[in-house]
């Protein structure tokens, strides 16, 4: 039994770079740009080539995709060093959930002609997965491909489709065979974001973030941007879940907020009292380092099964049912502790931390929604976990 | 036992929620938010002559004489709507101190202009919110010969910024214990020396910063003073903590609302996922906390109307309410799913005035903390 | 709107006699033997004759049944009379079960027979729903009753029939239609408890009560004994449930227990300090105490509706669901504020209140489990209460 | 990163599992809880010549050698019997305690004894189970001229009446506050003086009151005094708060699968339980939590094995076990129905059993604010 991440003498060479290096070269406005979703600026922008040249980004991938070897332990030390400074590892919908699906389903001609661009931090992706009226139920979209000799002709909408408006690419699952079952009738195709026909509106969050709703007209996509096989789509959506939920939750991230308002609660009085040594903050203060600590241990044993080869199937559910619920006990523990002055949100004076957990606290508000709700969840960990009928 | 509304209550509640829903619409109550003032006045005064401001103010003074839980009903209307502007403030808040100090001679100048919706008050109580403490008055009054000079820092005051006039709790002196040495000011926000800065909060700029700075009071301002001032203002503390809960309620029965209609509607895996057990069982733990929450603050109302409410009545009030209003946020923002997370939606609305409200009046722990402390020392029956 | 129970002089005055009756006559022996459900002991029986005597426990009956007039704010007196002496209305099962539903349904010579047995305190019924295959699925019983004349023939297995070591009659429910739908086919029947071909074997629960199963071979019932009309049982037992719901729970019965934790922490030292002056300790009591106050301002609600004639439909639900999730939270709140200390039981030297939080969490177990799970429940208040579809 | 068992852990937990399975069942446990003794003696001796009670002693003191990990994996195994009898009490809570002080003199004759199964020990720490605080232990002991006289009462102590030794905490002199003069003895049970009663507790008569007065013990039974003895048993005490989550992770496991199995033949409404999405979601609820105290649990234990393991760490996987197996246990009831409630039963096993660990070494209040000390004044990392 060994809970230690790095273990040989280049993991720990490559933690210790990769850390070096983004203490360097991150900067606060590349940390909000990173985790606003409202587009990369210039900045982030810069910083996702520079990382890129390092060949870090490609870490884990081949080198003839533009990889620099290594492994998966490589790939979540980047997610974890990028996390533990409440940044996100640049262009990461490209990086960790379409790569890796082009990766092992991809044509030779796809691999070649987007990898080596993802690893060197050029582009990003953006998923259209979910519609309108399919969400839960994603195996009932109904926006369509029609197959027209060279290329596909697609029409209709996708929602929630969160890097639209600054991505590169949507990596687009649409229904191209209307007649089969659900699942079997799903493709996967890469569209230029920018292709005329299609037309990004913005939705704004409670949180703050941008999403989008991406309508495409008669937007035509060459035949060579099926990933993979055609009717396949939504077997690649699935199989690459584990994995992706794995590395995009880090409970790592609350560290740094959770040291803020520790802090904060030494250094200020409320009622002529330090907020530290009010046993109600006490107590929220000792859940809140106690569920993060949890969740890493949970997040350990995940990745130990990934990296072992081992199927990351239910548990992966299981770490983002615990994940999204720690993160929303968080945010009211945290509200709980700041009281009114805890509502009171950026720029307005005397709001604790910046009104950091006021943004918190509306942010995480979609964690068990998005990504697979809750509900959704809890059935796959008893039915595929635990056995129960379906 | 009838728990009934009165006929007059159901008056009251037709005509608020008639008016109310023909008035705003969502995207006037972001743009309340984002600190649009558009048809402000115009609604005020709309509101004013449907009798809601002077719903709790007596007969005698132009009101409509209505008792608390007369109040508590329109209140639940108001929170239906997530209702902006300074009317909890004025009519609420300021009110109940204004009643509880019962200065005939403030009274009668100043409740029938809050009646007549001629004026807008806010409060200055505590630091921070921190309404339930004599020593944490925000402000000290020094005396001088022709009045009083203030000072100090009033946080987070609600509507501090749009109202006409503040009512102030003060030490007068430097002393900063002694219940006696409180002191009520009511002072036009005109006065030199009182700075008035908007905050950004969860759900808009509801609260302010009022910065009180060498304010000069003439002697006439002193409303109120001496021992029983502070039992006063304690008393008008906790049930404005219980009026908070009626708003909170009235938010919450059109979250459930909203949840329900869209679980009947929504189609996922071929059928309404209103069928689904796990919806179901979301809609039944809501509707157990809203019914739990709206019973015991009606029950609450009542105890306070026959005058058999003790601190810790209305303390557990607050108690719950921040609750179960908590918990059916989150239950029905995983309801509505991606959806209600969209600013255009209604949901949004609900979840900023949600948030702000369980912080306003006492927070959870401020209130089990007071409980605590009169079950240690009093009788539990 | 108003929240006193009693509004009458008459009520008033029922009230304090009541009271003055039972703080005479309610010894601790008796609550004892009420709360244990291990049968009626000869002191428990006396003293439901001597209630009985005085004509109150068919208080809101008819005179000709035996009751004394009087309303069904009365009865509701009664209960909670009983409940904040931690006492239960002697045979409750049946004068607040089984006689209200024969008092609307039974035939003229039942209710002859039983009702005045019932309101002078002599007779008790057990009822005889669940089968070992039919719990939440009542509807599903398999238990039959064959015509046979003047008789109808009996055999089958029930299961968790409670009072029926000490019941004289058994309320059965039984399947007398085996070929219409399943709510269709079902009857109730009060049987002799001690009729040849009856067999009882006890069961042993957690929480120290006993409960029985009871088995019937060819145990044979005459056809007056049939309660109402033939095959309308399950609509007779579903009429009934909201009032029932509503006598049968009183968290006014929690209040003193609760007195009795608040001054043990007011008079009891852990590591030096009273129990009462930690903070934690604290929490525990005052969410404690909240929670019994929204208990009963529900259960307020509830009899408002029943008393204003209103139907008493998912609100009972509604109010069985929170008042049995509280006595759960109750107990573990109890549990936490005595430490170890309070996992010892009755005899146990240094048992704080003699054991009794040890007691009550174990049975409390069951609250959410019998007389319809909270799952059920909650699935009732979502569909009939809220309008979802089922 | 390898979560796997080692090969030695793989044996110990087949070895135990197979043994435990087929020397136990429910009759007898429950046998066992009102007091019978039948085959206890050949039971204790077959598990330890299984190597058992030897597994964390050290090899030199003809133990298994095995570290804290190994002992974790022994103890989950355990746990999901509900195993009765004073093998923790023997094997972690008071072995914890010898070896922490390191007394060689006093392990080379104990701690073989143990591993051979030979002897049994309890320990007398704090006020009722209260084990973190040095102000709070039960015993004085006043020096006189040929060793000590003992005073006090030990409370709910653990497998208190069954053993053969008792390892006693007990203040040296009469001052009750310094770490300094914390001694510790090693007495057997049969010392004029000592009278041991067993306790009815929820889960039976595993707990003792146990009662010195005058106990004259000779001076070679003080077995460690000193500055360096409080401290060594606080981590002794800490460990085994993570040791008893090991147990409860194990009962836990067990009931999970018991409700598993029930849900998925248990029939009603013409189909399995669980194919309802409520049952569905409380057993996922409930992996949820097996899955994070046994990772956090075992993850603490490796810390520990690695010496990295802080106060916090430890404390922090009391309050997260006891806050997850309260929640297992609560839903397990709850699919179970009505049948879980009979004793009849496995469920009432598993209800007494987690009842009582939840309030062994530590309540989850009790380390809540043993957590809050230690982030207040230390670095959280």
């Amino acid at each position: 039994m060994d809970f230690n991440l790095t273990t040989t003498d280049a993991e720990q060479k490559f933690r210790s770079e990769l850390g070096a290096f983004l203490d360097r070269e991150l900067t606060p406005e590349i940390c909000r740009q990173h985790s606003m979703d409202l587009g990369l600026g210039p900045e982030a922008r810069a910083f996702a080539l520079k990382l890129g040249a390092t060949g870090w980004l490609g870490r884990g991938w081949p080198k003839k995709y533009g990889g620099s070897g290594g492994t998966v332990v490589d790939e979540y030390i980047m997610v974890q060093e990028f996390a533990r400074r409440e940044a996100i590892v640049p262009n990461i919908v490209a990086r960790f959930m379409c790569g890796p699906v082009m990766l092992r389903n991809g044509s030779e001609d796809m691999k070649a002609e987007f990898l080596p661009r993802i690893a060197s931090g050029e582009i990003e992706f953006s998923l259209g997965y979910t519609e309108p009226s399919s969400g839960s139920d994603l195996a009932s979209m109904r926006m369509k491909a029609v197959d027209d000799g060279d290329s596909f002709v697609i029409s209709g909408q996708k929602i929630f489709n969160t890097q639209s408006h600054f991505a590169d690419y949507h990596w687009l699952a649409v229904r191209t065979n209307p007649d089969a079952p659900r699942h079997h009738g799903i493709s996967l195709f890469v569209v230029d974001q920018r292709a005329p026909g299609i037309t990004i509106r913005p939705i704004e969050t409670l949180g703050g973030e941008r999403t989008n709703e991406v309508f495409y007209d008669e937007v035509r996509v060459p035949k060579t941007r099926l990933v993979g096989e055609l009717n396949k789509g939504f077997y690649y959506m699935a199989e690459a879940l584990g994995y992706e939920r794995l590395m995009l939750f880090q409970s790592v991230r609350l560290i740094p907020p959770f040291k803020r308002l520790l802090e904060y609660t030494k250094t200020t009085k409320r009622g002529g009292r330090l907020l530290a040594d009010n046993p109600d903050v006490q107590r929220h203060l000792a859940q809140m380092a106690t569920e993060i600590k949890v969740a890493q241990a949970l997040e350990d044993r995940a990745f130990a099964l990934l990296k072992n080869g081992d199927p990351l199937d239910h548990e992966a559910s299981l770490l983002k049912l615990f994940g999204s619920a720690m993160r929303q006990r968080f945010a009211d523990h945290a509200l709980d502790i700041l009281g009114p002055l805890g509502r009171l949100e950026e720029g307005a004076d005397g709001a604790p931390l910046g009104g950091e957990m006021a943004k918190l606290a509306k942010t995480v508000v979609v964690d068990t929604i998005g990504g697979g709700t809750s509900e959704i969840l809890k059935t796959v960990v008893a039915t595929r976990g635990m056995g129960l009928p379906r | 036992m009838d728990i009934e509304f009165s006929e007059q209550q159901s008056l009251i509640q037709n005509s608020a929620r008639n008016y109310l829903a023909a008035t705003f619409n969502a995207q006037m109550l972001r743009d309340f938010r984002l600190g649009s003032q558009v048809d402000a006045e115009k609604i005020w005064q709309e509101m004013a002559d449907l009798g809601f401001m002077g719903i709790a103010v007596p007969e005698e003074y132009d009101g409509f004489g209505g008792n608390f839980a007369d109040l508590l009903v329109l209140l639940e209307e108001m929170g239906r709507v997530t209702l902006p502007g300074p009317f909890f403030s004025t009519v609420v808040y300021a009110t109940e101190v204004l009643k509880a100090l019962d200065k005939q001679n403030i009274n009668s100048v100043i409740l029938p202009a809050i009646a007549s919706g001629a004026i807008t008050l806010a409060l200055v109580m505590g630091d921070e919110g921190n309404i339930f403490d004599v020593a944490g008055l925000s402000l000290t009054a020094q005396p001088d010969k022709d009045g009083y000079i203030l000072n100090g820092v009033g946080q987070f005051i609600p509507n501090g910024y749009e109202s006409d006039y503040v009512i102030c709790a003060a030490h007068i002196g430097s002393a900063k214990t002694q219940k006696n040495d409180t002191g009520i000011f009511c002072i036009a926000v005109d006065v030199p020396g009182l700075e008035r800065k908007p905050l950004n909060s969860m759900n808009g700029l509801c609260v302010a910063k009022l910065t009180f700075d060498n304010v000069h009071i003439c002697r006439d301002d002193l409303i109120a003073q001496g021992s029983d001032t502070w039992p006063a203002l304690e008393q008008a503390m906790f049930r404005t903590a219980v009026a908070k809960c009626a708003e909170m309620v009235g938010a919450c029965a059109r979250i459930v609302e909203i949840v329900v209609e869209h679980a009947k509607e929504r189609r996922q895996f071929g059928k309404p996922i209103g069928s689904f057990q796990a919806i179901q069982h979301h809609c039944a733990d809501m509707l157990t906390d809203l019914d739990s929450a709206r019973w015991m603050m009606y029950k609450t109302g009542w105890l306070i109307d026959e005058g058999k409410a003790s601190r810790s009545d209305m303390a557990m009030t607050k108690v719950w309410c921040n609750q179960a209003c908590r918990r059916i946020l989150a239950k029905g923002h995983q309801v509505m799913g991606g959806i209600g997370y969209c600013e255009e939606h209604d949901m949004p609305l609900f979840y900023r005035y949600i948030r702000m409200a369980e912080a306003a009046m006492g927070t959870s722990d401020d209130h089990l903390t007071i409980v605590a402390e009169d079950l240690l020392w009093e009788t539990f029956a």
